[in-house]
This record gives structure tokens, C-alpha cells and sequence, in this order.
């Protein structure tokens, strides 16, 4: 969020540097159950953003203080590889990893049906491989994929995705130059069935107006989001399934 | 947002209370606490405040030190803020490393700060390049009873606005004053039940699905925001918590002057 | 104590740089009752040292075994906060801090009745806000008003005053700059109804004759704080119990 | 080794199908499961591979920096490799910093890069005594189902052979691929009742008493061994174990090409 | 001062003994046990010492390493102690980073040495300003029976005074003796009901409630004191432990010679 | 192991530059039960390496979880001290010491009868005083001889030398240079009895020709040592049994 005023990031078109109109996000791919041993996985990539969520779960919960009697606890470890990033990361957790672990947890434990599963742990592991602005969003959208390939029981699938500004426009999924040099970012996550907000930072410089408008456009982003990870738990459960498949027709 | 730590009684008449809009202590839903707060306690450091928000009191102290810029930002001054949970300051805070609460407490607050220029980091370069001024914003809760985000912000505000950079102590020229531009303030909304409330005490704070805390500057913009909780927030219910953050921003503006 | 010899800290009348005799300690600021949710808490200032203590219990033991089955325990933190000295402290736990814990909870454990809670733990804090020699004494000092505060059972209250040496005088309650540029520092705490000692720490150089000198002096300073700690204790009541005192008259 | 996680009924099946010379997923006792590996797929690092053995999924990625070369290699590039066992990958992998089982998967997997020279150090030095580059590799085990030794070793050694130095970014001159000598290769074997066999799944690893790890050359040299288990080994064995390493060796070089 | 180490039959033996003024090891209250010591064992080091006393055995070794001063002693070489209470030493000895214990301890005989200005830092100096030796002074308890505060104290005096500054290996002129300007010695009493013993036993230590060590330098000078455990000393029994440390450091420093 | 060539480490008539020839270890001291509390102990110097191992045990176990409840779990902690080695080393454990008390501990568990202790704790403490190339093996050495005077059951003690190659001969127990500039090191340990191997490291570049060669030599050396490590606890037997030894006179 410099608000670098020499770099154009918005061309006179409305066009920005890679291509895209200001509604428009990154390309997508998701793929749900892509590990052995957890329980449930996806893969995700959203424009270079290239992410793993893996689910353990429900199972004991470990250290026993953390026990909750009447639900289920959600833990999440947020994980920047080393190599993810343009500098090397040195291995290990940081404050930033802290914070989008806790808050993506408090995300996922609203649409997860904890009380099912009194004293138990679900656990998330989000690793990001590659980073390009827009992580902790991908990394969200990745693990509600990876709880759903895992059988846990949910409410919804929740999407996760930014709006921002830059070049005093405002943008759909920002991108790391956007980001870098933009003037806001506002990651959101929402329960696509209800609309409602479970996950939502912002910073940066934004009138109400344009806030308002963000946050219009990051409802459509996850809305369209969305549509893609139930596509990608469908395309997984017809591979796995496809004997049942041909019985139905 | 543990919940366990207030009886179900307890909860039941908060709750019950707030569907005729009214608070245990008495205050309307969009009401803050008491804000008290003195300046320049701490002669060691180069800015000071105390503030009570309600009988939630917080420090905060800026200490400036010649450091090195970031390659990056070879001009700019860097900030730094820290919040520290001390076992003092209730019950439930354990000694040790900051955890979850702590850090993102402190991100909050430096959010607000940060992206809203309060600093003009610009004016805190001694040579370019080569050394700026390190500026350490470090917040001490010393009693616990609510609204940290809220307390820490104001006070970390305070003891920024109260700051002189010590130049002469290190030879680097004249002391001045902290190049303020702006004064951020952050307003935390918390949701229990159906309602919104601001400025959440202990109970209130214990007992609530969702939080959101939403910084504005002095024309009103947004600056920083942060949902806590596992409770989620409607699209109006937000659209009142940004309507409320910029009113009550203007409050609390003239409060701290 | 480094001993230079090239200040002058104390003139030929016997004057010290702050304008006291050697037998004057600094000035004292006690305040009880300063905190809502501690048990019993304490403000100190002694000259430009501010100090708070706050306790906690007696509670629960929290790492099991550390309980023991005959007494309560004392644990002690003395944490010096980052903007409290002239360079920033990092927060976190030193060498320095962790010693100074140590003595100040012996120190304690002394005058609490800790057979009266077996198992229980009694949790003292104490944070430096402002450090200017003398901050172990006057958070020992604190630390004792806050356990009178907290109701918890004590043979007496602990006050604690350090004597020194400076300009090769034997000096009461050392301020920063005869810590730093003086001979030698004796921080002493006392029991004030036995005169026995529960503290005493000393580095310098000293001769036989000084360091009775030493002792008497901060024995008496320990006796002048005492009776200030007691004033704040009754300040304290008074103010809690106005309609108790009226009752009275 | 820890042996519960594996029923005493599963040991029996695996150990008499053994002494028939025959393995669970249908292998023979020298025989490796799949390889798979995909070059490249990290854009943000400076070499990766993913590799895949059975269904042991490893990725690792290369970063070249810039650095300060140590005293008594003034002229060398610094090597550091590190193996992190995070807890997606099994689910009796902890969150934390690196155990001895990660601290000593690394350092074996370090030796065989390391010791049969497969970088050319010399040839990682930007200003003699000044700058080198430090060459950082880091593996991430993504899903582990037996043999990371061996998984690690080709993770590492295909992500360097993918690598560019990335002089330009740096401003010291054009990138140029990274100086690779040879491939060493690292084949385990796991000792069960007196048989051995290659390439253990995760079954037959927790059930093993002994695993002797051998990184052979180009040549067929030996460059870098690691014995673990509290169970013994034969020199007989020994033997056979380094038969198999240097034949299988030159199996796998084919297969990565 | 755990005392549940020690059983209450055992406590009371000891306790009545000394009513006798005997102790359970034949001492006399004011005995030191044997002291013997073994100089520059440890070739590595720049100074060592191991030393016995009674059945305790601690290894102190100096290393001297070129460095940068601190801004305000900018001509002295900087003193570091360091004592680790390995888990060798005693069953009740943890791994891991310094205690709260082997944190005073070190503290203490830290403070003996360098209050006493026993090495003359001054002469440490390399390149004023720029280069100074660094002395790091790392203590061993290899055998813990009692009385570790003295045990250590002489275990790093000794190697201090076998230490040699190692100019020649890092081209800073010729070696030279560490500069020793004094030996102070610490000798700590132990307070069983009413009686003070000097240079407590395991047992003795254990049943104490207070201690206290003084060290005193060639003039019969106080340089350093340290009072530990929960009990009181009163003012007799103050002036008590002066006379014996000062009687006791001047027997101790013809046997260490 | 960087295979310096402009040292010469073996003249032409293969002498080394310590006057030993390529079969020769370096000169070997062991003692047995050296310290007071240990359950056992040993001192052992092999050329300048001096090491020493205590053992306590068996124990409880004490994280609990590690508890088997068929054998005992045999831990072991290497230590270098800050001074051993030519820089100080800064105290704390390195990734080095990780792995090394990792094998060392697989090698003693071979030898111990850890089933007749289900559920307890075997903790065995090396530390190195002095360093001097072979301290993993110096120190299995020592340990082995700590846990017969510890008298913990074992089927066998454990010797543990190195071979390596320098100047491109094959030698057994390389000093400090022939590690430094040599091509090859290979640290073994074997059951003397079966000459089973419980250890086995190698790094360099070696033949095969040139590996067996090391192999047959350390096995050499192993039997050697094992000798002295009996030899040692000879001794410690008959100067703690003085008495015993004339009766059978």
C-alpha cells in the first residue's frame, strides 16, 4: 500500500497490466482430494498464488487444555514455504502467519458443524507454495475445500477474495504490483448462501463509496469462486465415484 | 472469544437486556466508555500515554533510536509496534512470548497507524539511504476489562502525538517534534445475538459471535478494519458499523483533542 | 560501578548531584489499590523509578508440579517494559530480569504464612515503567503493599532500600549516575519488626567499615519506607472504607 | 522406528510374505516404486522439483542469494539444506521447529549433495572473499508414505539441477545455470527379520529394525552413508547393501534422466 | 531450597548434630572440604581448571576471541560467564537452556570476578575503539555435591589465572598472560535452624533456609554478595559470615596458591 | 573432508604426520565410574579428544509419552562444551548434536536388554571437553563403558572407531588435519561378539575396493578398543572390590 504515484496500474481503457478489466480475477484452478494421507485436500491456484490445504480431522484433540466439551475446536497452521516468496522465507512462524491462521480459523469455524463433534480437533494446514498477493484468500478458499473432501459436515463452502485500489480505481483480486503499489486491499470471505461476512480485513485509503463498491465486487469474486469449488469437489467425487456414476443412468 | 469464562445466567441477562437496547452499565448501544488519559508519564521515553477506556488501562511508549531504512524504503523511517499481554493485567494472560491475541492486537493497531500516514515516515530519515529513525510504538496492558483493540489504539495514538523526535541525544541535530499528519481512531463494533454494540466491556466482549474493528482518519475514510469471531456479520450490519466507526470517530477526535 | 574518578558526586559540603545528604533517600510515592482486576496491586515511585506490582491468588498452582502439598508457592515475574530505560529493552525475559525474579519472590516467601494455602500459588508482578537505579528495591517495595493489598496473611510488610558508595562515600538509596559512576551498591530488604534480612545483594568494593556503614544506613532507609508503606495501605482503607470510618466518630 | 503404529497382525502378514521374497504392493526386494517428478513448478524459487515415489510426495525449491562467504572458504558458495516434516504430510507430524527425524533426514540428504561435490562451489563466488552465493534448499514433504531419504535425495538433487543462478535480478552479471558436476543418488534399504529390501513403503519402514542409506556417484563411488534403527547390520549385509546401491543407482539416474 | 530432597530423619540428624556444633562429614561448622584442582587440562581453551571440592567437581575454561567493545567502554574487553548445571552433574539436572539456578549462579561468580576487577579489562584492548578481546568464561558442573556458588567461583578464578591471551593465533602480536590484578574468592555459609555453616553438602544445602556468599579480594575487601532462600539472616549472623569470609579467603588462597 | 591436495598428511614411506602408520589408532585412555552421582560413568581420551559419559537409569521415564510399556527407552544427549573445540561454541544443541545423539542412541539400544526395564527411562550424557576429530565414536566409546559400570544389562559393549582416506590412503582414526584435508571418513561401532555393525556413517568419495578396506580396518580398531574398554572396567572392579579380588587369592 506505498500509493506509488509513477507506476500506471490502470491504463486509459480501464485495462489492467495483466489483461484483466477491474471486475475480472485471476485465473482459477482448484482440485480437491490431491493427497494420500490427509483426510482432505485441495489444490489451488488463483493467478501465481499456488496453494496446498490439507485436513486432519475430526480426531483427538491434542494439547487436552485446548478440549472443548460441547464442539469441536478448529485449528489452523497458515504456512509460507520458504521458497514462496521473492526473498527466501526462513522457515518457521511469524506474526503474519499467526494472524491469518487465527483469523481463517474463526472463518472456517462458523460454517463447520462443531457441535457434532464434542472435544474433538479439526485441523488445517494451508502451505503456500507460491505467493503473489491474495494468499490468505486462496489459502481460505483452498482448506473450505479441503474440510468438504473430507467429509466434515458444513453449513457452506466458504470463498475467500480481495477487492482493493489502485491507480484510484477499484479492483477485483489485486495482484502483487496492485498490491505493492496500490492504495487498499480488502480480503473478504462470505457464506455464499447467506451473503454473510466471516472473514474481512482492510487497509489502505478508501472513501465509503468506494468501500462499499469493494465490497460489492469482492461478493461477486467469491460468488464466482464458489461455483468453481463445488465444481472441483464435483469433478473429484465423479472420478472417485464413477461406478455409481454409470449405475444412474 | 472463549465463552466459558461468563456464567449462562450471566449471558442470558446481557442478552435479554440488549433486546429493550439496553446495557449492563447502563450505556446505549453506540455509547464508549469513560476515556481518560495522561500524557508524557514515562520520561524515559520519548512519548508517553496512559489511557483508561472504562477501567480497561493501557500504556504506551515510543522510543526512537538511529537505525538502518529498509532497502526498499531508503528515506523512510521505520515503525515498529508491540502489545504486550502482561499477567498483571488479568487473570487469564500467562507470562511469556506474545501469543495469537497479543500479535493480533498489535497488527491492528499498527494497520491503523501505518496505512494511514499518521507518521509521515518521509520526515523521519536522518541520511538518506544510509540511517533513518526506528520508531517502537510499545503498548502495555496493564488491566484488562474490554475493548483492547480500541484502548490500544488510543493509546498508542496518544503517545505518537506526544513524541519528540530526540535528535540532539544521538548528535543527529535538532530534537523535533513526531511529524504527525492525522489522528486515526478505531471503533469496535461486537455483535451478540442480533445486536451491535460498541465499545464491548469484558462480558459483552466474552459473550459475542463477531467483532469489527474499523479505523477512519480525520475525513472520515477508511484506514484499517479487522472481523474477529467466529460469528459472522451481515452486509447491514456492516454498513452500520461503518456509519457508526465515522461518528464516533469525530466523538473521540474531540475527546483526545 | 565503574569508579570514575573525574565526577564529582558529591561536593565538599557532602552535598549529592540531586541536593540530598548521604543519609537521605530519594522521594517516595506510595499508592495501594491501583489496579481493577488484580487481587491487590501497588504503585511505587521512588525518586524517577515508577513501579507497579500486582498479585494474583492465592490460586490455583498452574504447572502442576511446581504445587506443593505443605504451602503455598511464590512466583515472582519483574519485567522491565520496553520504553522504560534510555536504550529500548526488547521485551522478553533476561538474564538479569530472571535473578531479580528469584530473590524478590525469597524475599517474599518469607513474610507470607504460605502453610496457611497448601498447594495454591501466589502471584506476584511486577513491571518497571521507569528505571533509575534502585528498581529491584522499589519493586520489592511495591510487591509487599500489593500482598497487604490482596488481603493475603504476612508476618509483616517487606520494604527494601539500597545503600552504596560514591566519591568514596558511604551514601543511602543510590540515583542513577552514582550507580553508574560510584564504588559499590548493597540492595537490602528487611523484615522491620526483627531487623533480619531477606534480601541482600552487593557489588563494588567495600571495606569492612563502609559496608556497616552500608547496612546501618539502608536498614534505617528500609524503616522510613516502612512506615510509608503503611501510610498507603491506610490511605487505602480509608478511602474503601469511608462509611465504616464515619461509623466510628 | 517406532513399531505400534504398524498391528502385530499387519508385521506377521509383511514378514512371512518376506520370506517368500515377496512385498505387499507386489514388488520384488530390489525394486523401487515409481518415480514421477514435475521441473520448474515453483516460479518464485530459483530451482524446484516435486517428486513423486509411490505415494511419497516431496517438493523442493532452490533459493540463490547473494552472501558473505565463511572465512576458511573465501572464494566458495555456501550450501544449506533443510527438510521440514510439516504436519499435512502424515498426521503424526507436529507443528514446530524441525525434530531429529527432520535434522537428520536433512543433514544425510545435505551430505550427499555436499560430499559427491554435485555443485561446483567454486564456481558460486561473485567477488573472491567478498560475495558468493548462498545456495538454499529447502524441502517440504508434502505426504509421506515411507522412504523420504531417498524421496528427499531427488527432490534436491533434480530442484539444483533445475536452478539458475539469477545473477541479473542481483545486478552481478548474466544468470547462468547452476554448476552441477554430477548426480548423486541415495538408495535405502530397510532391514525386516533378515531380509532387506529397497525403497521401504511406510509400513515396511515402521516395521524395519535397521535402514542403511547409500549415495553413490556417477562413477559408482560411495560419497555418502547413513546407518539408523537400533537394529544391526551384518557386513554380509553391508555388502549387499552396496551392490544394490550402486545398481540402482544407475537405474534411477536413467529414469531422471 | 527444595527440601523435600532430603528426608525429615535425615533433616533431624543433621539439625541435631549441629546442635553439637558437629557435622554428619566430621567438619567442623567453619571447615572447607579438600580442594584439589587440575590446570589447563583443556588444550582447546585458552585457560582451564578443574576443581574438587569435597566430592563436587566443576571444569572452567576461557576462551579469548577478538571482538567489537561495547559504544561506552570503547578500550575494554568485554567479560562473559556462563554456567551450565548439566544433567550429568546431578539426577535432578535438566537438559535445555539455563534455570533460574544456573542463571544466579552464573550471575554471582560473574559478579565476583568482575567487581573485583580481577582481570584489568583495559589491558584487553586490541585497537581502541575498534577491537578488543572478548572473554568468555564457560563453567561445567560435571558432579554436583553442595556448594556450587564457591566450587565455580574457583573453578573460574583458576582458569583465569592459567588463561593466555592468544594474540599470535589471530595476528595481534605476541601471546601474553591473561592481566590478573587480584584472586577473589567467594565463600558461601549455609543457615541449618540457628547455626551457619560454611561450604555447605549436598544434604546441608538442601535443609538450609538461607545462604549466603560473600567474595572478598586479596585485601579482605567485599566485592560481591548474594543472598539466597526464603529464611533471614539477622544482623549478628551478617557480621558472622563477613569474619569467617574474610578468615576463610585467605586459607583458600594459600591452597590454590 | 575438502580434499586439500597441497598438504601431505602420508610421506613417502606412509608414515602420518602424527607418527602413526595407516593400521595405527591413536593413543587411548579409559576410565570407568569417574563421578560421584552418575549411575555410571567413563572417561575416555583418544589422541586429543577427552570425553566424558554418565548414565542414570534405569529411571522413570519422564515425558511421559516416550514411556514404552514393553522396554526401556535409551536417550542420549552429546554435548560439545563451549571450549572444546578451537572457536568457542556457543552452548545450546546444534543440529550436529541432534544427530549424533540419534545414532548413538539406536547403537547403545542394540546392546542393551532394554525388555527387562518396560516403561523406563536409560539416559546416557556425553559430553565432549576437548575435540579432536572422532568425538562420536570417542563418546559411544565411553558410553558403552558408563552403562557396564552403571551395570545395565547389555549383550555387549560397543567400541566405536572411525577409518577414512587422506592423501588417498586408506587409515584408520583420522586426527583433526587428516579430517580436515582428507577425502574420506567413515565412523562405525559393532557388536563386538557377531561384529554386527550398530553404526555406520560415511562421507567423502571412496571405491569400493577402497570402502571395504576402511571397513575391515575400523573393524580392526573396534577390537581393539574393546580391549581397553574391558581393561577398564577391570580395573574399576578390582579397585572398588579390593577385597573380593584377595579372597579369591
Amino acid at each position: 500500500m506505498s500509493g506509488h504515484s509513477d507506476i500506471v496500474l490502470v491504463d486509459e481503457k480501464g485495462m489492467r497490466i495483466d489483461g484483466r478489466t477491474a471486475e475480472e480475477h485471476r485465473a482459477v484452478k482448484i482440485e480437491a482430494g490431491v493427497l494420500k494421507n490427509a483426510d482432505g485436500s485441495a489444490y489451488v491456484e488463483i493467478g501465481k498464488n499456488k496453494v496446498l490445504a490439507a485436513v486432519y480431522g475430526p480426531r483427538e484433540c491434542h494439547p487436552r487444555h485446548l478440549q472443548n466439551p460441547t464442539k469441536a475446536i478448529v485449528q489452523c497452521k497458515y504456512n509460507m514455504e520458504a521458497y514462496s516468496v521473492g526473498d527466501r522465507k526462513r522457515p518457521g512462524t511469524d506474526r503474519r502467519s499467526i494472524e491469518i491462521s487465527k483469523i481463517t480459523a474463526e472463518a472456517l469455524e462458523n460454517v463447520i458443524l462443531t457441535g457434532l463433534f464434542p472435544r474433538a480437533s479439526i485441523d488445517v494446514y494451508i502451505e503456500i507454495l507460491q505467493a503473489n498477493a491474495g494468499t490468505r484468500c486462496a489459502g481460505l478458499t483452498a482448506a473450505s475445500v479441503a474440510l468438504a473432501d473430507a467429509g466434515i459436515p458444513m453449513k457452506d463452502i466458504v470463498p475467500a477474495m480481495a477487492a482493493g485500489k489502485a491507480d484510484g480505481h477499484v479492483l477485483l483480486d489485486l495482484n502483487k504490483e496492485e498490491d505493492n503499489y496500490g492504495q487498499a486491499d480488502v480480503p473478504l470471505a462470505i457464506v455464499p448462501s447467506t451473503e454473510e461476512i466471516v472473514l474481512l480485513q482492510m487497509d489502505g485509503n478508501m472513501t465509503r463509496e468506494e468501500f462499499d463498491r469493494a465490497i460489492e465486487m469482492a461478493v461477486g469474486g467469491c460468488k464466482e469462486l464458489y461455483a468453481l469449488q463445488k465444481d472441483a469437489l464435483k469433478r473429484r467425487y465423479t472420478v472417485d465415484g464413477e461406478e455409481d456414476d454409470s449405475d444412474e443412468q | 472469544m472463549s465463552s466459558e469464562i461468563i456464567s449462562e445466567i450471566r449471558r442470558d441477562y446481557i442478552v435479554n437486556l440488549l433486546k429493550e437496547g439496553k446495557r449492563t452499565d447502563g450505556r446505549g448501544v453506540a455509547d464508549f466508555r469513560d476515556i481518560s488519559f495522561e500524557l508524557g508519564l514515562i520520561e524515559s521515553a520519548d512519548g508517553s500515554a496512559k489511557v483508561r477506556l472504562g477501567d480497561t488501562t493501557v500504556i504506551a511508549g515510543v522510543k526512537m533510536l538511529p537505525g538502518t531504512p529498509f532497502p526498499d524504503t531508503p528515506n523512510s523511517g521505520v515503525l515498529t509496534t508491540g502489545a504486550e499481554l502482561i499477567p498483571m493485567a488479568h487473570a487469564s494472560f500467562e507470562s511469556g512470548p506474545p501469543g495469537e491475541d497479543a500479535i493480533e492486537l498489535a497488527r491492528v493497531v499498527d494497520r491503523g497507524i501505518r496505512e494511514s500516514g499518521m507518521i509521515d515516515v518521509d520526515k523521519l530519515c536522518i541520511t538518506p539511504g544510509q540511517e533513518v529513525w526506528m520508531c517502537y510504538i510499545d503498548i502495555y496492558v496493564i488491566d484488562y476489562c474490554g475493548n483492547l483493540f480500541d484502548a490500544c489504539n488510543l493509546a498508542a495514538v496518544l503517545a505518537i502525538k506526544n513524541a519528540t523526535v530526540p535528535a540532539e541525544q544521538y548528535g543527529k541535530g535538532e530534537n523535533y517534534p513526531m511529524p504527525v499528519t492525522c489522528t486515526p481512531i478505531s471503533v469496535t463494533a461486537a455483535k451478540i445475538g442480533k445486536d451491535l454494540i460498541l465499545d464491548p466491556n469484558f462480558d459483552e466482549e466474552h459473550i459475542a459471535t463477531a467483532r469489527l474493528t474499523i479505523a477512519t482518519d480525520d475525513d472520515g475514510n477508511f484506514r484499517a478494519m479487522q472481523k474477529g469471531g467466529q460469528g459472522s456479520i451481515t452486509l447491514d450490519e456492516l454498513s452500520s458499523c461503518l456509519d457508526m466507526a465515522v461518528e464516533t470517530g469525530i466523538k473521540i477526535r474531540k475527546i483526545i483533542g
